[in-house]
């Protein structure tokens, strides 16, 4: 952030790139979702994964934060990694209730 | 730092960014375009901040209904159509490059070029939204709207056919089997009654509207702000000012490329798992 | 003092330099929001105590005699909902934060002043929707808005009044991004992170968990409307849901807020606690870093109010560990606080009584939520009047303490007039006396197993109630008198010029006219002290204004 | 005038050992209170501005020693006590054995009670002296909360889900019964009794099917006890053969290959997807109500969900059944 400021304009082939990895992740994750005979949960670890990617690269390259300050890093983070928080302390109520009748994944 | 160095370095900003004060840019508050800025980007930072976790909430509830009734959602995911799905991701996606676009022709004062940029992005948002008002049209065709008149007759009907659900009658009552064909031979992994069906389908619905629904909401939210600085960009271009405040386009896209991440997991989440 | 005080009613300042309402109502001075914010919270405050004096009358008897059964629902849920929503968030944030920040850090507004602005009127249109609500009815779900019953059972403008939480919880937000960007970009030249008085370090920790926090419960409650409208089945177990998920969302906010409460009067308590023991708060780093520990570790033990539902007990050891952990914090600023007071110089003025019981009474509500936070004693006591006895101690015994100690040490700054200090030591020993005999008999009622939420109870428990309900005139008398005082004190209380009438370190002290210049500073300070320096009292200000910017364009439009 | 109490009564052996944990929590913070409170009065008196007979040269601003014995004396103290409640909690609430077992169901407004030999009560609660009791809770519409002060325990009765609660009741009498979550209009009406009995006269009042005593509605506002002559297990069998359930199990000619139920409870039940659960009541209640859920292994999903046909009351009774066939008439195994 500090520095060369905000104002640094960065050249057209970095978003150019960025599209192009969108484009290939969005057909990526499709055809994915049509794999015949993969496992749920697979299919949803797969699934989370090109979307975090994805995630990743729009906040890196178009929202700039791969060339910001400490700062916006900070506060990028921060968001997820409270989210991260609440999911994890409330699915570690579920997956430990051992009377919470969980239908659990089939196959 | 000294009393002396201190006071250079103030006057220093100061002189540096003199010429902007005459333009009006300079927000009262702040002593220098720097600050101003990255207190923008700050800002805006942090209302995303917030809008990851009012979005994570419901991510939170949705991931563990998804865990408890996975083949019921799996079903109820059928209805949802990947094909405008896809469609609407792509538009987004590519709203969100233009977007990138924009600010960058903001922050070189190419007035025309960002405000033909943002006229872009507003209008694959449009194609976003009419998108999605067919799909919504659909879904309160096919009584999925988990109001007053819902159903999950079309859900049993389409999953009947897919082979994954089998009614079965036994003892004069009715009730479902979730499961799969294959081969030409069903194997049932759980049965349900047509009512906890409706419930759970219905609770899929419920979710789906309410999140694709706020999403909506920013994208619609977006886009008045996109009109109004497209305005703005068009004004400054035909006043020929060298200099604008972008700070108005960056932030938009800040929030811009936010609709388009919730919009990055939604997807998946709703229209593809469970295919 | 070295420049002139050339302070004075003649002099135009924040109150008089436009006196029209529009002035006042579209203002984005960060010193006239704080007065906007400060009476409408006053007039909720006492809708709210008013709701309580219902509930304490009605509690005088064992027999359910005063009110129906459900009247006395809607009045709890009445006064939970306005004094911790509409009162208790609000109050030292948007009040003092709003007026104070700027002026510590030396600098002319907050980073947005429009949002602030519009802070307000979020916060307003909220409001009027929980009053709509209530007058239309009124809602009986409690503040916490428990599933099923809010959500399928429960009568009433329930929706209606999510929604007026929902807009306060996003004026909340507002705030709290504001305050974010403007403690890290707005500081003087020279101030440095260790340079900043400990209430902007609370008002930090502060928003980090209004950011952080309130967009869960906005959006959780929003769902519980949504499924009293649509009966989606989220949180009804007859749809398919399950109640004990909305405890776990609800509750992720709803926790760390009880922090949100706390933080900004510790924050206060370490300003006035130094300025009248005339010492350095001692231990800054350690007071500093214990506001960022409690928010952050705040937000990890939200299971501890739901060690009787079910939870997994797996997850309760860790909610239960994590809620031991969170006190100790706390227990390093209170000691702190005592060491400021060591070898000091103490003036027994009215903040410096409100500082004081503040210590004796958020102690006693701390140490007991110890009992609440081992999971043992927790469930014998979770929804007795020990609960009660416990918040109360720590929201009003603690929180509004601090909020009395803020609104005395700082209302010469704010208005220009002195409160009356004899009638001002009154109402500090009315409120603490009170304060105890209303709730100190409510620990010995909840621990005989009382439950809270019930217009009427068994004949062996009449004495204690009878006890509390007096206590609670004493106490509704403590808080009207300084209502009374500190209204007549704008026409009638003694005029201050002086920056500085109670000799106390800081920027908005010692740079700042009283009342403070619509610009706040003549020109940007320039910072080369710590906070606190009152061990150099020769040297009477470590600050050097630097020339002002040239500004183009006025405030307020 | 000062004849009312401020302690209330114990009368479960869990209530002593909460109590005293309860009084050791309470000296610490009266030691802790205690210091901050006349610490700060006798600091602020002290040095009180106008007195200057105090020395006060000296006047550190920060000490690392004692900043660190402040945080690390509290911290020890706190995980001492964290350790000592916790234990005391899994001991009290972690599934016991050998017990004597009720049902209780919440509903707005009134608790109903279910005895294994079928004795039912309305807000009271009859109890023998000297047993381990385990209450199986579950509410029908709201949250509520059994509470009962004198033992020192209580539970949240949520729909869709049992919990439970153990406890041991120790002095015979008569104790308050609460509904400690709010659940509408009535909740402070949704109160009653507890009664505990000596060991032989709870016997002789099972025997009379627990008529007599518990009909004394009190302003607490009891109600009656009935249910005759069967036992809930015996109940449960009715409704096991209303329900039809008989088609299929314990029928040697059943058309469907079932498993066999008399070893479900306490068993270790393999399922098709080769996860082992435990057969409690949460896996029975569950297999009645969505049989599919669960499938055990080697079986077809072939049972009906009876999901909206049977009620509570009838679960309770079915659950009292099943675990009667495994040999256990309400006491664990
Ligand atoms: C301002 C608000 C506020 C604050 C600051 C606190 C502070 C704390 N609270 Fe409280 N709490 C509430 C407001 C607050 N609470 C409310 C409103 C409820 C009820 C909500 C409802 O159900 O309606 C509640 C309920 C509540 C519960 C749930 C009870 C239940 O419903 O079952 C628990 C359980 O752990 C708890 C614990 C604590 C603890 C451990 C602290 C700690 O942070 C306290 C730390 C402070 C100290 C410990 C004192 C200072 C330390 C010393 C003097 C040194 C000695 C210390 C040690 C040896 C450790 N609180
Ligand atoms: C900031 C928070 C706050 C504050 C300040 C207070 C202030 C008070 N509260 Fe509080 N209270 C809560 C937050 C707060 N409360 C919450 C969150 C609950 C839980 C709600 C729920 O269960 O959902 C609760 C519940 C609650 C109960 C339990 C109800 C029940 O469970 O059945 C009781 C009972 O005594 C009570 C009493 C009081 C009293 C006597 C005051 C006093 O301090 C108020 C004193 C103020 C005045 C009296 C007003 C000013 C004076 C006048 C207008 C003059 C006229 C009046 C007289 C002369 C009497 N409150
Ligand atoms: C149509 C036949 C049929 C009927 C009627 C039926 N069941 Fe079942 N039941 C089965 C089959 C098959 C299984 C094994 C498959 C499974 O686990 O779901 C089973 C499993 C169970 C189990 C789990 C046993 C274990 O060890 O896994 C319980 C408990 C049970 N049934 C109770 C009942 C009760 C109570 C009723 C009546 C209310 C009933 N059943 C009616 C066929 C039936
Ligand atoms: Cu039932 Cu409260
Ligand atoms: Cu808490």
């Amino acid at each position: 952030m500090a520095g060369h400021g905000e104002s640094h304009v960065h050249p057209v082939s970095l978003y150019t790139r960025t599209l192009w990895w969108l484009m290939a992740l969005l057909v990526a994750t499709v055809v994915a979702g049509y794999i015949p005979n993969v496992p749920n949960w697979l299919g949803v670890v797969i699934a989370l994964t090109i979307a975090v990617w994805k995630a990743t690269i729009v906040i890196m390259n178009f929202m700039h934060v791969r060339y910001s300050g400490k700062l916006a890093w900070l506060f990028a983070g921060a968001g997820f990694f409270w989210l991260l928080i609440m999911l994890a302390f409330a699915f570690a109520d579920y997956v430990s209730r051992p009377w919470e009748p969980f239908n659990g994944w089939p196959e | 730092m000294s009393v002396q160095e201190l006071q250079k370095t103030a006057t220093l900003e100061h002189t540096a960014d003199g010429h902007h004060h005459s333009d009006g840019i300079l927000g009262e508050q702040f002593e220098t375009l720097e600050q101003q800025n990255t207190s923008y980007l700050i800002g805006m930072w942090a209302f995303i901040v917030q809008e990851v976790l009012f979005f994570g909430a419901i991510f939170t509830a949705y991931a563990i209904y998804r865990f408890k009734y996975v083949l019921e959602f799996t079903l109820a995911h059928h209805e949802l159509s990947v094909p405008i799905g896809t469609l609407n991701t792509f538009v987004l996606l590519f709203s969100s490059y233009t977007m990138a676009r924009a600010v960058r022709a903001a922050m070189q004062n190419r007035h025309k070029k960002q405000a033909f940029y943002l006229f872009l992005t507003f209008l694959f948002a449009g194609v976003f939204m009419v998108n999605k008002y067919f799909e919504y049209s659909a879904k309160f065709e096919h009584h999925l709207f988990p109001g007053g008149d819902y159903s999950a007759h079309a859900v049993v009907e389409h999953a009947q056919k897919m082979g994954e659900l089998r009614e079965v009658e036994e003892n004069g009552q009715k009730f479902y089997e979730l499961g799969k064909t294959r081969d030409g031979q069903f194997t049932a992994f759980k049965r349900v009654t047509p009512q906890e069906f409706e419930q759970r389908t219905r609770l899929f619905f419920g979710f789906y509207f309410v999140m694709t629904g706020l999403h909506g909401l920013h994208v619609l939210i977006g886009m008045i702000i996109i009109g109004i600085l497209i305005g703005r960009a068009l004004i400054d271009h035909a006043k020929n000012k060298p200099v604008a405040d972008f700070m108005p386009v960056e932030m938009t896209g800040l929030y811009w490329h936010l609709v388009d991440i919730v919009w990055i997991f939604l997807f998946p989440l709703l229209y593809l798992i469970g295919r | 003092m070295t420049t002139t005080t050339y302070t004075g009613t003649d002099k135009p300042n924040y109150l008089n330099w436009k006196t029209s309402v529009a002035s006042w109502l579209l203002t984005y001075d960060h010193k006239r929001i704080a007065i906007l914010y400060l009476v409408s919270i006053s007039i909720f405050f006492l809708l709210g105590g008013l709701a309580a004096a219902m509930i304490r009358m009605e509690l005088a008897t064992p027999k359910g005699d005063l009110l129906t059964s459900d009247v006395y629902n809607k009045m709890f849920t009445t006064h939970g909902v306005i004094m911790i929503f509409l009162f208790l968030i609000p109050s030292i944030p948007a009040v003092f934060g709003n007026f104070l920040l700027p002026l510590m850090i030396g600098a002319r507004d907050v980073a947005f002043p429009r949002l602030n602005l519009l802070s307000w009127y979020f916060f307003m249109a909220g409001a009027a929707c929980v009053l709509i609500a209530l007058f239309r009815g009124g809602i009986d779900t409690g503040w916490t808005f428990y599933t099923p019953y809010s959500s399928s059972f429960a009568k009433g403008e329930v929706s209606l009044a999510i929604v007026g939480v929902f807009l306060a919880g996003f004026a909340s937000i507002f705030t709290g991004i504001n305050f974010l960007v403007t403690i890290h970009k707005m500081r003087a030249p020279g101030m440095t992170w260790f340079r900043l008085p400990l209430f902007v370090w609370a008002m930090y920790a502060t928003s980090l968990i209004q950011v952080l926090g309130t967009p869960v419960v906005a959006i959780t409650l929003l769902l519980v409307a949504v499924e009293r409208t649509f009966r989606i089945g989220i949180f009804d177990p007859n749809l398919g849901g399950d109640p004990i998920l909305y405890q776990h969302l609800f509750w992720f906010y709803s926790h760390p807020a009880v922090y949100i409460m706390i933080l900004p009067a510790m924050g206060v308590i370490s300003e006035v606690i130094s300025a009248f023991s005339k010492r350095r708060v001692f231990g800054y780093h350690f007071v500093a870093f214990s506001s960022l520990a409690i928010a952050i570790i705040g937000f990890l033990v939200w299971g501890h109010h739901m060690f009787s539902t079910g939870q997994s007990i797996y997850a309760g050891i860790v909610f239960s560990f994590l809620t031991w952990i969170v006190a100790i914090p706390s227990a390093i600023k209170t000691f702190n606080w005592m060491a400021t007071i060591w070898k000091g110089r103490v003036h027994w003025d009215t903040p410096m009584l409100y500082a004081l019981g503040f210590m004796g009474l958020f102690v006693i509500g701390g140490l007991t939520g110890l009992h609440l936070a081992a999971m043992a004693t927790n469930v014998h006591l979770t929804d007795t009047y020990f609960i009660v006895a416990h918040f109360h101690y720590v929201m009003v015994g603690g929180a509004i303490m601090g909020y009395l100690a803020a609104l005395h040490f700082w209302w010469p700054k704010m208005t220009g007039r002195m409160y009356p200090e004899g009638w001002g030591k009154l109402a500090a020993l009315l409120v603490f006396v009170g304060f105890n005999l209303t709730f100190f008999p409510q620990f010995i009622l909840g621990y005989m197993g009382m439950p809270r939420r019930y217009h009427s109870y068994p004949e062996e428990w009449a004495t204690l109630n009878v006890l509390s309900t007096a206590g609670s005139s004493v106490l509704g008398l403590g808080y009207l008198l300084p209502v009374i005082y500190l209204t007549w004190s704008l026409k009638y209380g003694k005029v201050v010029t002086e920056r500085n009438p109670w000799g106390a370190r800081g920027l908005e002290w010692e740079l700042v006219d009283t009342p403070p210049d619509p610009h706040n500073f003549e020109r940007t300070p320039i910072v080369t002290r710590p906070a606190y320096d009152y061990n150099h009292p020769e040297e009477p200000t470590g600050f050097v204004p630097k020339p002002r910017p040239v500004v183009v364009g006025g405030k307020d439009g | 005038m000062w004849n009312f109490p401020l302690v209330p009564p114990t009368a479960s052996k869990e209530g002593a050992d909460i109590s005293l944990l309860y009084w050791a929590i309470t000296l610490l913070a009266v030691v802790f209170g205690g210091i901050v409170l006349f610490g700060v009065i006798y600091l602020a008196v002290r040095y009180r501005a106008d007195n200057n007979a105090v020395d006060r040269s000296n006047a550190t601003e920060s000490d690392l020693r004692v900043e660190l014995a402040w945080t690390i004396i509290p911290l020890i103290l706190a995980l001492v006590i964290f350790g000592w409640a916790t234990k005391l909690y899994a001991d009290i609430y972690a599934p016991r054995e050998g017990y004597y077992e009720v049902f209780v169901i919440g509903k707005q407004w009134m608790w109903h009670c279910q005895h294994p030999n079928g004795v039912r009560e309305n807000n009271i609660l009859t109890l023998p002296a000297g047993r381990l009791v385990k209450v199986s809770l579950i509410s029908q519409d709201v949250i509520h909360a059994f509470s009962i002060p004198a033992f020192r325990v209580k539970r949240d009765a949520v729909p869709g889900r049992y919990n439970a609660m153990y406890f041991t009741p120790t002095k015979p009498g008569e104790y308050h019964l609460f509904c400690t979550e709010y659940c509408g209009t009535k909740h402070s009406e949704m109160i009653g009794k507890v009664v505990v009995l000596p060991e032989d006269e709870f016997q002789a009042w099972l025997e009379k099917g627990g008529q007599g005593l518990a009909t004394a509605t009190t302003s607490m506002g009891g109600g009656a006890a009935g249910g005759g002559t069967l036992t809930l297990a015996q109940q449960g069998e009715q409704t096991f053969k209303a329900l039809g359930c008989n088609a299929c199990h314990l029928n040697p000619n059943s058309a469907v290959k079932v498993p066999d139920i008399t070893k479900t409870w306490g068993g270790e039940i393999k399922l098709a997807d080769g996860r082992t659960v435990k057969g409690d009541e949460a896996y029975i209640r569950e297999s009645i109500l969505n049989p599919g859920a669960k499938i055990h292994a080697g079986y077809q999903n072939l049972m009906p969900p009876y999901q909206g046909q049977v009620s509570e009351e009838q679960l309770v009774q079915l659950i009292a059944y099943i675990k009667s066939l495994a040999g256990d008439s309400g006491g664990g195994k």
